[in-house]
């Protein structure tokens, strides 16, 4: 399990890669509560293009920085998912309030204007 | 229904043996060469099966979880996830999505959904104070498809 | 001596089961990251011994094989394989290099050698119409050079 | 496991892709058998560039063949090692009897010359 961030005006990318369970939730949740406390994000994208494998703990997970984010009225998107994760958040419900981008592309045009 | 071989493998419930038990019923099932989806799918559910045994049966302390899986004819697997931790007062209750009773760990309430969705049968059996077993069923059928 | 973790599997002496079981032992000793030649090594030794229980101790019958494994302290793997199968009746003739008692199924009587060669140690221990034990341990010197 | 033939005059390069184990020198015992089976081919060489994995069965089933292969005075030898097959020939002792080529180009070259 790798995590990696990078940062776009006032929205941060955060990159995972491997098998996100149980097991290394933890560890990849300090991590980006860490970077998000830093005030000026306001955003977070996460992109999962390398993610091979998450299960309802990853989607606790997920949830649970959307929430944080929320708060500050900040928005929690998605990109890149292979069929496994996607399967994982569409029936656990995850894209009724995050939000799913087809490409980064469309994560960076849908930041600008908000 | 025939059995074409079968394996139990047991283990103490840290949760560094939940990417370890995916991989050995995921290699157990690929006997029957499913799908890759298909395989996904299994092994999404022996996640969910096995997280639930390491946080909700055993909590903070470390007791044996045990797998047991079976091919059954060319086509299906069978598998047992069981525990001998806490056990559940409602099952009903527990099943239902978004349900969980450790909102502080985050938990989404969705592991029994996923196994219910990913998989063609859930079974739960709970004796409180004595342990869980969870039993899932999948057919594959891409490999009726193929014959 | 700590053993941070431990796992059992047991499955039917069928040949299919050979390369499961090579999977299994590799995924649970691949947890202390050790190189790809010590897993490798560990791999051949683990087939080699199973492939024994299913050719020699139970021949042409169907009978269970089980492993156990333990990671101790961060760095040693030990695994045991064990049959329930006809026994050895001279374990030190078995051991010899080149030695089979089954050349017409063109064995190569190297099963030991590779597991003494790719182990650290090996320990064989038979009763005659009981079944046959092997333990194997090795120690994976890339860890503690990393250290 | 996978097996493939091609003939070059009259030495046969015989292909293994996957894992040689037990489970399957059966299969792949019975198929170079027919195949040798035919007089015309004289050496064998087991091209191992994707044998993954080996184990004293697979060097059984290989010294099975060269023993057939020695009585109509013909050689075997190999070509392409992966390390773990390399080490298990060489604790087997099997390159006391089988050839080992650096290259197919190297075992072309001796077989034109025996
Ligand atoms: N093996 C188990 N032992 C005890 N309780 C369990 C077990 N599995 C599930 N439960 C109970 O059922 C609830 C719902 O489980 P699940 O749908 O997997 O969601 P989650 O794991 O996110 O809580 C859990 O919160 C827990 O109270
Ligand atoms: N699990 C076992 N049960 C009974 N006999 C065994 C077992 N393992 C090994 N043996 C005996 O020891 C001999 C040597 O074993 P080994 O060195 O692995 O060579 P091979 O398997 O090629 O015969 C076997 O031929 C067999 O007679």
């Amino acid at each position: 399990m790798n995590i990696s961030f990078s940062l776009q005006k006032n929205w941060l990318i955060i990159k995972l890669s491997g098998e996100l369970d149980h097991h290394n939730t933890n560890y990849i949740r300090k991590k980006i509560d860490n970077k998000i406390s830093q005030e000026y994000i306001k955003h977070i994208v996460f992109n999962l293009k390398n993610l091979t494998f998450t299960d309802s703990s990853g989607v606790g997970m997920i949830l649970g920085r959307y929430k944080k984010i929320k708060k500050r009225g900040g928005i929690t998107g998605v990109v890149n998912l292979n069929p496994q994760v996607k399967r994982v958040f569409e029936i656990s419900g995850l894209f009724k309030v995050i939000k799913y981008f087809n490409s980064i592309k469309e994560a960076i045009d849908y930041f600008e204007e908000v | 229904m025939r059995v074409n071989n079968s394996m139990k493998l047991s283990f103490p419930s840290k949760s560094q043996n939940e990417a370890f038990a995916r991989i050995v019923v995921a290699a157990f099932a690929s006997q029957l060469d499913p799908s890759i989806e298909e395989l996904a799918d299994v092994k999404t559910a022996v996640s969910e099966a096995v997280t639930n045994a390491i946080i909700h049966a055993y909590e903070n302390t470390i007791g044996p979880v045990e797998i047991e899986a079976r091919l059954l004819n060319h086509e299906t697997v069978e598998i047992i996830v069981k525990d001998f931790g806490k056990g559940i007062e409602d099952i009903e209750k527990a099943r239902e999505p978004l349900y969980t009773s450790k909102p502080e760990l985050e938990r989404s309430g969705m592991g029994f959904t996923i196994m219910e969705n990913f998989m063609d049968s859930l079974e739960v059996e709970s004796t409180l104070g004595r342990g869980t077993t969870v039993k899932m069923v999948k057919t594959f059928k891409s490999i009726k498809n193929r014959e």
